[in-house]
Formats: structure tokens, C-alpha cells, sequence
């Protein structure tokens, strides 16, 4: 699905600009880095993009709908079509690695047999199949980043948000899950990553979209990682 | 429906990863049934007696000699306060005081003829009806004489509507505690997992979905509050009839085991009631704070 | 001591930070603590209701005439149960009934030489001390007769000790679950912030400092419950009072101001007390699981 | 302080090692860096100093403490000396960013004037001036994670562990926060950085110890980043 904003600007009580007047077009299928220093807004326009947040100004849209006009009554079908990767995980503690995955699936009304099948396929794909039957207290801060991109891609959705997918990996397991986005993405899934890994944006060069102080600085097809003034 | 099986499996990980929690309401809904029955089963005992002393206040109004009971049963009968009314006869009267005196009964037959006068029993609805009903036969010329069991009787039952009015009062306040603690003790309950019900919005499910194992839960643990406290009511009300009959012979308890058994369904079925309410509701907030788009 | 001021601090933000938590507490403690303090104001009445037919029960003993009371006296004297012994002379006696005669009391000029013995008059401290002394009187020759209330204040004793037990028992019982729920309450309560309280440990704060500001909350949390609890049962005592007096005249019941300030003291006291204790156990618990390495 | 590790090995239930026979010793004032790939046992290691962990078997000592003999009434005075910036950061979320970094020193009983001045002081070295009446979830990933740091260090501990410190953050800024490791480093503290970060280690050359499946696998005076075969 294509994702449109325009005018988007999101205001935090009393005074805080998180975005200003951001205008961006990411066609169905595209891969894009999201990138800009700590505080730019990477967060806070994912957020718009998955409805947690409504923005202050401006129109959302992704797909057909207009977030503006999403019903509550469609919401949880809304966020099933995006899968997203949140920055801190966002885990259910009590359930062990299986059932975080599993879950998604099951609050889709899909039967057992079937679920499992796909989660634990996803599962092996992040290379925690070891791991699968411990809580999130029990793995270290790799693991749980990638149960989180195990659950946020197990229902296929048709838009991929992930907030600082590999701020906990190592650069070869980063690698890996960034081959595993771009296989995502290859089967027609529309992928944002925000990022402030360097290595990984020059290494697969994607289309890039810089923030700055909530405003778009730059937009580039096949752009390097390089913040704010530097070079 | 693998959503409805996916619900139940859901309901007993509530019960067991927090069985803790599950304990502290559990036992918290299992005390306030128990006083909630224990008050109920009060109530119901005071009324019972109630009903039983004035089922036993009888009002007797005695004819002139000469006169039949005629006007002053017309009066009675349209009295809308009367329970039951019977006439006695001069001979009925004469053989039941034949039978009071026994083996002086002799004396009777001494007495040639039939001195007695005719005589009504009457059995009115209320303690406070009769008052107005002896009034209103003292006016009768046929009427001789009104008796009835007097001021200690009436007294008695004085005691007695209060009590039952004041244990009304104390059922009903009881029911609201009793709801409002199951409710509070749910809630903060249901409080303590408001992070995990708000991801589980976010990732797309619906608030059924998430509502359902909580609302499942809030049964289990109603009725399994209720089923517990039913088991202690059941143990200290045959203790407590054990105890009336053999040292209070004179005071009346229920001891209807149909009466009994329907209470403790109906308190089941309270408890079960109350448990899934209180946590649907408590989860719906949270649910709906998790669709709320900031 | 900047610890207690931050502790105090904390403690305000504990109850304004998670205000809608406090405020299920404070209500909780409230509710349980209204019905302990209702259950036991019924029990004090219950007690008093009997020392005041207890304290009715008068024991004559007529001694023959001739005969002084001596004898009598000393047995009861010597017996543990007596709380009071009168001895009436032949000319009090003769005083009395002069005195009850009122204007026939001429009559009693006619008897010439006074007729009456000597009696006591004896006050038991209990009811189930009549009987053997009536025994142990009967037995001396120089006691005519004994004469008692009989029966009927008898069986009054009977039903109030009867109901005093019960009224005992559920006192004993609605002290227990009170605690019970309000400890399952705090308990509840607390386990919602139980990572907070790890992490607290983790950066190195004490479990002293840790667990203060719960403790203060929880002994503000039950004082208030108790505070409200005390405020509904003025009301209700005060109408119930006013209930009795224009209805039921000859019930006795409490309206000693003092006694009833004593007994909110009390409550108050003891809704702090649980208060604080609960949160102490309650949050110990997970201040000591954060300072267990694993 | 320095910190020694003797055959340290740490099994978690039923049969994980995540960490077997370790032997390190980190002299007072000295700056480490841990890598190694995810799930290689870092976190475990610094939870074992920070005695959140205790070992399966083995000894570690820290200062003239022995670990293993520490008792309980003495943990929180221990866990004062030793500064942690967690991987999930572990912030008090009802607090302000202010009121988190203030309660470590408020836990010690120093009086609010002091408090204030200090936590500040500490904050404004973080650059979360501005942002120091918000509360975590109001935050940036990033900004969370210099709360974690300002909150690690403002009890000037003798030993500062720092699990992924800059895993949210860009180059810029984590380039700031090393320098400003570096500068407590300089003061004295002995400072253990486990990390993911290539640039960082890359840039600024200290001692390295690498884990490789819960053992240690390389510890070079001056090393460079690259994991496991590489090269
Ligand atoms: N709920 C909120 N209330 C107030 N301010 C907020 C809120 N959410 C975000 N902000 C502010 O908006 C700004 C942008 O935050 P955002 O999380 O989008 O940054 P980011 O680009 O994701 O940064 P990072 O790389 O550190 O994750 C930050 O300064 C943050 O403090
Ligand atoms: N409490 C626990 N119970 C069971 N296994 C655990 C527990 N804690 C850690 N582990 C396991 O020990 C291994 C080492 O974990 P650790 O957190 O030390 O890795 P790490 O090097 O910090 O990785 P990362 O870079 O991803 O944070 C992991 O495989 C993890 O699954
Ligand atoms: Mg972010
Ligand atoms: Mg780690």
C-alpha cells in the first residue's frame, strides 16, 4: 500500500513541534530509510503512520483509507495490514517467544494449526528457534528486538514500520535481519526503517528521507548516512 | 471458533501465571459474599419470624348474649386487613372449653343450658391493623367484649419489624459494599496489566478479543467467591440451627432446604454476575484508551 | 532528615500520581471498615441490652418468721456470683407495702403486730447463677421461700446471650475478612507497581526508603477509610437512635457520647494500623525479591 | 575500583550458558570495551558485577569486596558505587526525566538544595535541559537513553557499567556521550561499555575484550571492532 502525508504536523502539549509540515509520498512496494538525529520526529511520524498518534495538521493516508476518517470499530483491522517493529520492543512479558509471535495470528480468529505453522517459521527466519519457549526477561536485548520483528511480520501486513530495527545487534545479525526486510520487501511489502545505523544504510543503498528538527531535510534515492551538516 | 477456544485458553493463563492475584480476589469475592449472606440469610430468618408471630396474633370478639355473630362478621369481612375470620359457636365454644377442662369436664354438663355466646376469630395481616379493627367492633351494639393477646404480643412484634426493617437496611448496604469491593478489587487488579492491554490493541487486536479472557476470569473468580462463601454459609447455618434448636427451642429459623438451596443458586449466580461486569468493565477502559488515537 | 521529607513528598505523589487507585482503596477501606464498625456497634448493643436485663434479675429470698436473716446472708455473701445482697427488715417491708397501697394503705394499720419476715434481696451477676443459688437458699432452714423473675426474663436472658454470641462471632468474622480485603486490596494495589519497586532497588535505594512512602499510604489510605467509615455510621447510629426512641421506647440502646468516641477512636486507629501493616508486608515483598540475585 | 572476574560461569535454567569460565580483570580507572554478537553474554556479565546476577560458579571482586560474601543490608550501599545505564533502560515512568536522575541521590538521603544542583548539573551534560519536565514515554528512544546515562552517573559512582549506551542514539550524539564517558573515565572511574558500535570503538581505540558464545574470545590493549571471523 502507498502511504501518503501532507501538511503533516504534530504538536505535543504545551509547545513541542515533534513535526512541522512534512510532505511524503512512499508508493506501494517502496523501501525507505528514515533517518536524522535523536529527536527528529523518526518515532513520531511512524506513530502517525500506525494511528497511535493523530496528527495536530495535515492528512494521512495509507492506501484507500484516510486515517482521518478510520473508524475505532476499524482500527485493530487498520493496524493488522501494518506491521510495526516498535523502538522498545513493546513485549508482552508474560508470554514466552512462541506466544508473543503466535498471538498476532490468534487475535485474527486464525486456528491453531495454522498458527503455529507461521510463527514458528518466522521464528526460525530471526534465528531464535533455540529460544522460543523463553519470556522476553530471559533474552538478551537482540533476542527481543528480534521477536519484535518476528511478530510485527508474521501476518504478512502490507506495510512494514520498523523503528530502529538493529539498535541492538551486532553488525552481522544486522545484516541478516536487513536481508530479511529486503525479502519482505520484495514480496510487495511498502518498508520504512528508521535508523541511526550507518553501516547498514551504506551498505544497501535505499531510497533515504532525512528529519531535522521535525522537517524534511532531505529525500534521496539512493541516499548515504550522513546527519546534519556533516561531510 | 478458534477465537472462543483461543479466549478460554487464555482465561486459565490469566488464572495461573497470575494465580496470585487470582487468590487475593478470590478470597476477596468469596469475604464479601459470605457477609452479603450472611446478612441475606439474617434477613430472611427476621421476616420469617415476624410472620410467624403475627400469623399467631388472633383478635376474639364476643357477642352479647342473645345476639349472633352476623353484623359484626359482615364488618369484619369487608375489611380488607383481615386475614381469616371463623365463627364459633355458643357449642363449639361449650366443647372446647369441655375439652380445656378435662377431667373436670363434669362441671360443664352442670351447667344446664348453653351459657356462652357466640364468638368470632379473627386473624388479621398486620400487627398494626389491629387497632382499628377492635375500634371498630367495640362500636357494634352486638358486640360484648374484644380481646386479643394484648400489648406483650404487639410489643414483640414491634422488636421484631425493626429488626427486620433495620436488617433490610443492612442487606441493602451490604449488596452495595459488597459489589462496589468486588468491583474495586477487579479493577486494581485488571490495573496492574493496563501496559499489556494496550499493546495488544496496538498490534491489531480487537477489544472483544482482549475483553474476553478478563471477562472469563471475572466469572471464575465470582462464582468461585460465591462457591466458597456458599460452603462457609452452608457450614455456620447448620451449626447455627444445630445450636437454636438445642438450646432456643421457642425461636423459629428456616430450616427449608428448598428456601436454602434456591438462595445459594441465586447468590452463585450473583457472584458469577458481578465478577463479569465488574471486569468487563474495568478492561473497556483501558481497551478503549488503547484505541484512542493521541 | 531529608529522607523523611522526601518520603513524605513521595507519598503525596504515590496518592495523586495514581489518585484513581487511592481512591478505589480508600473506598474499599471505607465499605469493610462500615460494616466492621456496624457489626460491632450491634455487638456492643447486644452486650449492653443484656447487662440491663441482667442487672433486672432479683433474687427474694423470705426467711421464716422468727427467723433472722443471718444465716442467709452469709452463704451469700460467701458466694463469687452475688454482685449484691440487701437485707430487707420486717419494717422496710412494711414500709413498702404501705407505699404501694397508696390510699388503702389504712389496711395495713389493721394487721396490728407486723406479719412480715425478714427477705433479702440479691443481684446475680449472671443469669445462669440464679438457679444453683436458689438451690444452695432453698436447702437452709431458716429460708421460707425464694422467689425470681421466672421464666419469661429467663428466656429474654437467653435469647440476648444467644444473640450476643452470634453477634460475637460476627464480629470475629468481619474483623478477619476486613483485614483480609484490605490487605488483598493494598496487596493488589502494590503488585501494579512492582517493577517500579525492583528497579528502585536496582539503583541502589534501601527497602526502608523504598517502602516508607507505600506505608505512609497506606496508614493515610486506611486513617481516611476509616475517617468515612466512622462519618457513615454517625449518620446511621444517630438515626438509628432516633428510630428507637419514637418507636421502640423500652429498647435500650447505647448513646453514651463518650463511650462512642472511644469506639471511633478505636476504629480510627485500627483502619490506620491495617493500613500501614499491609503495605509494609506488601511491599516488602518485592523490595526483598528485587534484592535477591538470581 | 577494579573489578576481577575468576572462572566465572553463569548457567540459567535448564541449561543455558550464557557465560563459562570467564577470567577478566579490569584495573581502578581503566576503560573497557565488551563486544561480541548478540546473545553473547555482555549483559549477563555487567548484571553479574552489578550483583543482579549471582554466578553459577566462580569468584568476582569488586574493590576489596568479594561478591559472593556481600550481604544483603550492604547491596543498596554497593549498588551505589556502581553506575548502570541498563540496555532497556529501566526508567521510572511516572517520574519526570528530573525527578529520575534526582531520586538516585535522594535514595542516599542528601538534602534537596544539593540534589537539585547536582541533578541538573547532570542533566544539562545529557543535553536534556529542555526536556527535563517530561516523562519517559513522552520521550525520544534516544532521549530516553541519556536520561539512563545522566541517571547512571550522577552519583559520581566508582565504577560506571554501560550496556549499549548509545544504541538509540545517532553518531553525533553518541560521539557526545562518549566523550563524556571518557571525561568520567579521566576522573577515575573504571568504565565497561558493552557495545555494538563499530564507529565508536573504531574512533575512540581503548581496551577491547570480545565474548564469543559466552567466552572470552579476544582482549587487546587497543582494538578494533569486528566480530567473529571477520576480516
Ligand atoms: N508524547 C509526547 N509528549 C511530548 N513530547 C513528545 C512526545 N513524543 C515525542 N515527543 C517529543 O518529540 C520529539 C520527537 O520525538 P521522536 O520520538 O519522534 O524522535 P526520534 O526521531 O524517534 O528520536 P530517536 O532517534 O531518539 O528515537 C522529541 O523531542 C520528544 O521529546
Ligand atoms: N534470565 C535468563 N534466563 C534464561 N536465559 C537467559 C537469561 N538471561 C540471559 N539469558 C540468555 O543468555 C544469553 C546471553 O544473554 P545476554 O543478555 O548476556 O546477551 P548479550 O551479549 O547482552 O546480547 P545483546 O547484545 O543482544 O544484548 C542469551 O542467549 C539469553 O537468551
Ligand atoms: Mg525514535
Ligand atoms: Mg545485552
Amino acid at each position: 500500500m502507498d502511504i501518503r502525508l501532507s501538511g503533516v504536523t504534530k504538536i505535543f502539549e504545551p509547545d513541542i513541534v515533534a513535526l512541522e509540515d512534512v510532505y511524503l509520498s512512499v508508493d506501494s512496494g517502496e523501501f525507505l530509510y528514515l533517518v536524522g538525529m535523536t529527536g527528529s520526529g523518526k518515532t513520531t511520524l511512524l506513530r502517525l503512520i500506525s494511528r497511535e498518534y493523530a496528527p495536530t495538521r495535515g492528512q494521512i493516508s495509507v492506501g484507500d483509507r484516510n486515517l482521518r476518517k478510520l473508524r475505532q470499530s476499524e482500527l485493530p483491522y487498520y493496524r493488522r495490514e501494518v506491521g510495526v517493529v516498535f523502538q522498545d520492543f513493546k513485549l508482552l512479558q508474560n508470554l514466552t517467544v512462541f506466544e508473543n509471535v503466535a498471538f498476532v495470528l490468534e487475535a485474527m480468529g486464525i486456528p491453531p494449526k495454522l498458527v503455529e505453522g507461521r510463527a514458528n517459521e518466522v521464528i526460525d527466519q530471526v534465528g531464535l528457534w533455540r529460544r522460543r519457549f523463553l519470556k522476553p526477561p530471559q533474552l538478551s536485548g537482540g533476542e527481543q528486538q528480534r521477536v519484535a520483528i518476528a511478530r510485527a511480520m508474521v501476518n504478512s501486513p502490507s506495510v512494514f514500520l520498523a523503528d530502529e530495527p538493529t539498535g541492538n545487534l551486532d553488525m552481522r545479525t544486522s545484516e541478516e535481519i536487513m536481508r530479511l526486510l529486503l525479502s519482505i520487501n520484495a514480496a510487495g511489502t511498502t518498508v520504512i526503517v528508521a535508523t541511526h545505523d550507518q553501516h547498514l544504510v551504506d551498505s544497501y543503498r535505499q531510497r533515504l528521507v532525512e528529519l531535522h528538527n521535525g522537517r524534511t531535510k532531505r529525500d534521496e534515492r539512493r541516499g548515504r548516512y550522513f546527519v546534519d551538516g556533516e561531510l | 471458533m478458534a477465537s472462543f477456544r483461543y479466549a478460554l485458553r487464555d482465561t486459565m493463563r490469566l488464572l495461573s501465571r497470575h494465580w496470585g492475584l487470582s487468590a487475593l480476589t478470590l478470597l476477596t469475592a468469596a469475604s464479601v459474599l459470605y457477609i452479603l449472606g450472611f446478612a441475606s440469610l439474617f434477613a430472611m430468618n427476621m421476616r420469617y419470624m415476624i410472620s410467624r408471630i403475627e400469623g399467631a396474633l388472633v383478635v376474639q370478639a364476643y357477642m352479647k348474649r342473645g345476639e349472633t355473630a352476623d353484623q359484626a362478621l359482615e364488618l369484619t369481612r369487608s375489611s380488607p386487613n383481615v386475614a381469616s375470620v371463623r365463627v364459633i359457636s355458643p357449642d363449639e365454644a361449650l366443647e372446647r372449653l369441655r375439652a380445656k377442662l378435662g377431667n373436670q369436664a363434669r362441671a360443664v354438663t352442670l351447667l344446664g343450658e348453653n351459657p356462652l355466646p357466640w364468638s368470632l376469630e379473627i386473624q388479621v395481616q398486620k400487627v398494626e391493623h389491629i387497632t382499628p379493627l377492635v375500634r371498630d367492633l367495640m362500636v357494634l351494639p352486638s358486640v360484648e367484649e374484644v380481646l386479643y393477646s394484648g400489648k406483650l404480643v404487639e410489643r414483640l412484634a414491634v422488636i421484631s419489624r425493626a429488626s427486620a426493617a433495620v436488617s433490610g437496611v443492612v442487606l441493602l448496604l451490604t449488596l452495595l459494599i459488597s459489589t462496589l469491593v468486588i468491583y474495586n478489587t477487579i479493577r486494581i487488579a485488571i490495573y496492574s496489566r493496563k501496559e499489556e492491554i494496550e499493546v495488544m490493541v496496538l498490534i491489531g487486536a480487537t477489544p472483544t478479543y482482549i475483553s474476553l479472557p478478563f471477562v472469563f476470569q471475572g466469572m471464575i473468580l465470582g462464582a468461585g467467591g460465591a462457591l466458597l462463601a456458599i460452603l462457609g454459609l452452608w457450614s455456620t447455618y447448620s451449626s447455627a440451627v444445630e445450636a437454636v434448636r438445642s438450646t432456643l427451642a421457642f425461636v423459629d429459623i428456616i430450616v427449608d432446604r428448598r428456601l436454602l438451596g434456591q438462595f445459594f443458586i441465586f447468590l452463585f449466580g450473583a457472584g458469577a454476575t458481578t465478577g463479569w461486569m465488574c471486569s468487563w468493565i474495568a478492561v473497556h477502559r483501558f481497551t478503549s484508551r488503547g484505541m484512542r488515537s493521541r
